[in-house]
């Protein structure tokens, strides 16, 4: 697998986010899965950067990703046009296994800022296979919420809440996730910021499975850099594994924050 | 009329000029998904060392202008491990595996040396002499033409197996540490390793990379690699391997023509892992354009080749 | 309330941080349609020498990845027709005039020195010691901890102007020549000069400029250079400037928050004549935003003060 | 004067040539000068490029340049689309000298290649100033002859040689150069490959006024780099000078060719 080239067929900018839609030659991906992104902009910047993927249509050729503007990379990949081409590698990575959980009991899935992007890709899956979930969106503001019309097209009314108050409940996400928990949810899936992943796996320690898709910067994305670590526990021994290879799904337990 | 890509490197032939770096390309088989090894010339490992290493904290890179800043901190499984686990999925094969290897003292080269020297897969062994001498101070072995001399020659003494050693673009005169490596009989010299770095988060007034410093490759240090590739192979008669910042068939063939035999690809991996393809064919392309009936013919071509610059600025 | 933009270095008051570097910007008058003089903190005049250099034949630059190529061959009038010439129209300006100069034997620093020194309108000097040291076989004198001695106590016995040092990254510790350029009485140090460097034309088979070998500047730098403020600072107890790549207020703050007291623009001159105005109001603005009542506040600030770093890759 | 925003209004493209119309605060320029030009495209590559100035409105704020592709940069002019943002430095240089020539005799203009712009300006203010020229174009293919348009609406015929006869004289444009020397030009103008600018300093030398507009790679186009020297005897001695500031229009009895 090489870089495949794609054709931007739209971008559709909200504040500082947008969603890209790639045409070209899309291989058959699963939710959790990223690829490393680039433009035809010369060397500035270098390097590839890592987008989840919301969704994709194999048989349409096309593939979508939501980013947030953060730096040069983002901020290229949001001024791209229709037409312009952009190089992808992937789908990368290990996807949120979803052949784990008990199906009697439903799962929660947890999303914060551009972690949302692959849960919906999630929800998306889990809808098909008919399996049960609780869809968690926790944000700064009304206006951070995110995806809430792809879900709505999945039928899925997301537990929202903001800090702020604006939309939903006020407050974090790890409040409706603490009554999820305690109705007893058979899995958590969880894509967002460090904290609230932390929190994640907290709650769900030694109760139920929590599956977190981390970030972190990286070079390949394939698994040659050693770039791109999180320390896990393995087996009791603190070892360093690859968020591009071995993640970017990990199985909260062996998480070691430091 | 085919171009002749083949090129020898001391005793080592590689069926064409084109090499993956190490440290870019892990043990080789994690590029397999994405690259076919059999059409490469040769793929440099991970370094390694006899106790292997966990490798530094994360935030372990960052981009910067033109380049990159990496400080995976040698991270790897260890000699022993490799030879075990990793060497045997190599065999098979059609292309030249060379171990990269590093110590902390002298004795620590010495055991890897001699350890790696047995395995029948490696074609070679690349010392890794930009690490720091802990015996001495923490000055890195590559920088001081003193050291290079002894741990070259503790090497070669220790092993039969082709030794090329690697070279820290961080010394005061590299055509003094380039002439102790080849004094210690080392068969080829690469040039060249990473520019130590560092990058600042001002915002957060954090340092980019929990080491701190890291080492800069890319782009941004290919007319460095280049100037010592030509400073280099002026002074020695040991083949040189050029490496840092190739992206492009033209990049490669700045280094052959300023006098590599062979090229290494690094961080334009993470870009395309297929550019050492596109990299071989321009060079193929090159020859045919200009005549040259192969990549040994165009080694050093420059059309001037009138004496060594002075000042400038 | 504002934020105290001056800083002193040594005995030297800049009103602010931002200077212009030595060779892209003339002697200070060629900026005078495109930028205010009187707005910056200083402005280093372009390399001077006893005997004057008509340069070196063009080709003299060519742009890489980040970063540019030069080898102008320090062009100048000479030390004399500066004095006579240029001189004169600096004064009555309000910022701070310092003289680059350079030689090629000990005794020609000395002799520019001495002469500069005479200079009221002239603030300090800042010594080139990039310049191979013809009486040594052509090593440049930046390299080697003793020649930095030498040259820097020589010129210190020959004025009593603030005498700064500008060492070249080309150095295998470059905390050896910082500390050699301290002991010998230097006022401040520079860090950095540009690293030799070297491009080809493939096509032609041809070297990019026709020294062959020039000085790397730019953001393609910037890393190093920030890394070499950072050591170096951690070893002297006498100011630091730094200067490499830096193009925004973001980079010219991660020179200061790795120890620099003020920084120099150089490249980016080209870019943009008037990028100093937008690093200085940058600069103010982080103050501000990140309660620092002062520039000088905000030297080595990072919140992270541990230990040096060893290892990378 | 600092570097000027400009909005792109136009980028016509034909083969490997455009002509790029900006608009913005035009500052009143002469033929001969020229402007350092850079797109938002980062830092690759990182310097603005010199492109003579082929026409201006001061009044109407617009300025035209016209570019050949040769490498990254003139790449990136050559992409640009209507509406992006260019900043540009200028007008620089000294321009042709004009009011050096016998009003009696006609001047000629030499051009060869994107040499031919600025002297399409040239040719401008000479006919506004009612000053006769013959203007000469060299190209190597009909294809590459370019501004006849533009010299069309000025109401000039150029006379053109192609090295493939594909239009007008086959052969070199020093044929007809040589021609209006013998007939008395008063002043040549000329602008081209270095080859051309030799012959027409060559065949003028001693005997007719000539004024040559040269190329050199440049780092700041304002003079304080001192990359873009071009040797040249003054008074006896010889000196290098600054391409962007002593020229880019030298005397070409002073230029040392090298
Ligand atoms: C597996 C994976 C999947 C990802 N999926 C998505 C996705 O679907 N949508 C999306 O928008 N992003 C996603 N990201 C994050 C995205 O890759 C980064 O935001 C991006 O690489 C930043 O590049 P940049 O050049 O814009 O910023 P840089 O210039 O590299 O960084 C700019 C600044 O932002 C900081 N920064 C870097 N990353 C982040 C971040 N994630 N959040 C906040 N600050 C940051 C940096 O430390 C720096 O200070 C994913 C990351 C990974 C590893
Ligand atoms: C005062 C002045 C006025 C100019 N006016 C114009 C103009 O009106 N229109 C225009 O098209 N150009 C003009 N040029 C030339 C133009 O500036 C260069 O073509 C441009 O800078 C090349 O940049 P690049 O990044 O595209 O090529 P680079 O990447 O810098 O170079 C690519 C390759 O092309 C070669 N090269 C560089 N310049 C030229 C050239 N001029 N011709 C052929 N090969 C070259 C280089 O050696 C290199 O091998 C002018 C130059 C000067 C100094
Ligand atoms: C992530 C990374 C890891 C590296 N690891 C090693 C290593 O283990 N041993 C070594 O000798 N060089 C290592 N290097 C240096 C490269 O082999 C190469 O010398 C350098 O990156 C310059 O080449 P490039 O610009 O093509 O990347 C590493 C470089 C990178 C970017
Ligand atoms: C064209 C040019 C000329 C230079 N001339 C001198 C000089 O005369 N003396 C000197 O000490 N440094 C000289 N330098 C080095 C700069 O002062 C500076 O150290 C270097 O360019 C790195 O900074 P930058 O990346 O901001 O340009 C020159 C640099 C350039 C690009
Ligand atoms: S990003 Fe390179 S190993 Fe993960
Ligand atoms: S381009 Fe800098 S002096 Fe002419």
């Amino acid at each position: 697998m090489g870089v495949n080239p794609f054709t931007v067929l739209s971008n559709v900018r909200r504040g500082p986010y947008c969603t890209l839609t790639l045409r070209g030659e899309v291989a058959p991906s699963e939710p959790g899965q990223f690829y490393m992104l680039r433009g035809e902009w010369g060397a500035d910047p270098l390097l590839p950067r890592p987008l989840s993927i919301l969704g994709e249509d194999a048989s349409a050729g096309t593939i979508r990703f939501l980013l947030k503007v953060v730096g040069k990379g983002t901020q290229r990949l949001y001024e791209l046009e229709p037409g312009q081409r952009v190089t992808g590698l992937g789908p990368l990575g290990r996807p949120f296994p979803r052949e784990v959980f008990p199906k009697d009991r439903p799962a929660v899935l947890v999303g914060g800022g551009v972690g949302v992007p692959p849960l919906v890709f999630l929800a998306e899956a889990l809808r098909r296979e008919g399996s049960a979930f609780t869809f968690l969106q926790g944000a700064r503001t009304a206006e951070d919420l995110l995806c809430m019309e792809e879900l709505g097209v999945l039928g899925v009314s997301p537990v929202v809440t903001t800090e702020d108050g604006s939309s939903g409940e006020k407050g974090l996400v790890t409040a409706p996730l603490e009554r999820s928990l305690s109705k007893g949810s058979s899995a958590a899936y969880a894509c967002g910021p460090e904290g609230m992943l932390k929190a994640v796996a907290r709650m769900c320690s030694g109760k139920t499975q929590s599956h977190l898709s981390l970030e972190a910067r990286m070079g390949c994305g394939y698994g040659v850099c050693l770039g791109c670590v999180v320390a896990v526990n393995r087996d009791g021994r603190r070892v360093y594994e690859r968020v591009c290879q071995e993640g970017p799904v990990f199985d909260g337990e062996v998480i070691l924050w430091e | 009329m085919g171009v002749d890509l083949a090129i020898s490197i001391g005793s080592v032939r590689l069926k064409n000029p084109v090499t993956l770096a190490s440290g870019c390309c892990g043990y080789g088989l994690d590029m397999e998904p994405h690259l076919d090894l059999n059409r490469l010339g040769g793929v440099f490992l991970k370094g390694l060392s006899m106790a292997g290493s966990e490798g530094n904290r994360p935030p372990r890179i960052w981009e910067t202008g033109g380049g990159m800043i990496n400080a995976i901190g040698l991270q790897n499984v260890g000699v022993a491990p490799f030879l075990r686990e990793k060497a045997p999925k190599l065999r098979g094969y059609d292309t030249a595996f060379v171990a990269n290897f590093y110590g902390h003292t002298v004795d620590q080269y010495v055991e890897a040396a001699r350890a790696l020297g047995e395995e029948p897969c490696l074609a070679a062994l690349e010392m890794n002499i930009s690490c720091p001498n802990i015996q001495e101070g923490g000055i890195q072995f590559g920088t001081d033409p003193a050291s290079v001399y002894k741990v070259t020659k503790a090497c070669r003494d220790a092993t039969s197996k082709p030794l090329w050693v690697k070279l820290s673009p961080n010394a005061a005169d590299v055509t003094a540490t380039a002439k102790a490596a080849e004094d210690a009989g080392a068969d080829a010299l690469t040039c060249i390793n990473t520019m130590p770095a560092m990058a600042i988060d001002v915002e957060k007034r954090e340092f980019r990379i929990s080491n701190k410093i890291g080492g800069l490759s890319g782009p941004a240090l290919k007319p460095i690699a280049v100037r010592i590739v030509y400073q280099v192979s002026k002074v020695v008669s040991i083949p040189v391997v050029g490496i840092g910042g190739i992206c492009t068939a033209a990049d490669a063939l700045e280094f052959v023509l300023a006098g590599a035999r062979a090229v290494q690809v690094g961080t334009a991996l993470f870009v395309d892992p297929q550019c050492p393809y596109a990299i071989l064919a321009g060079m193929e392309d090159y020859c045919l354009r200009h005549g040259f009936p192969s990549v040994e013919s165009l080694v050093g071509q420059m059309r001037d080749g009138a004496p060594m610059p002075k000042c400038h600025e």
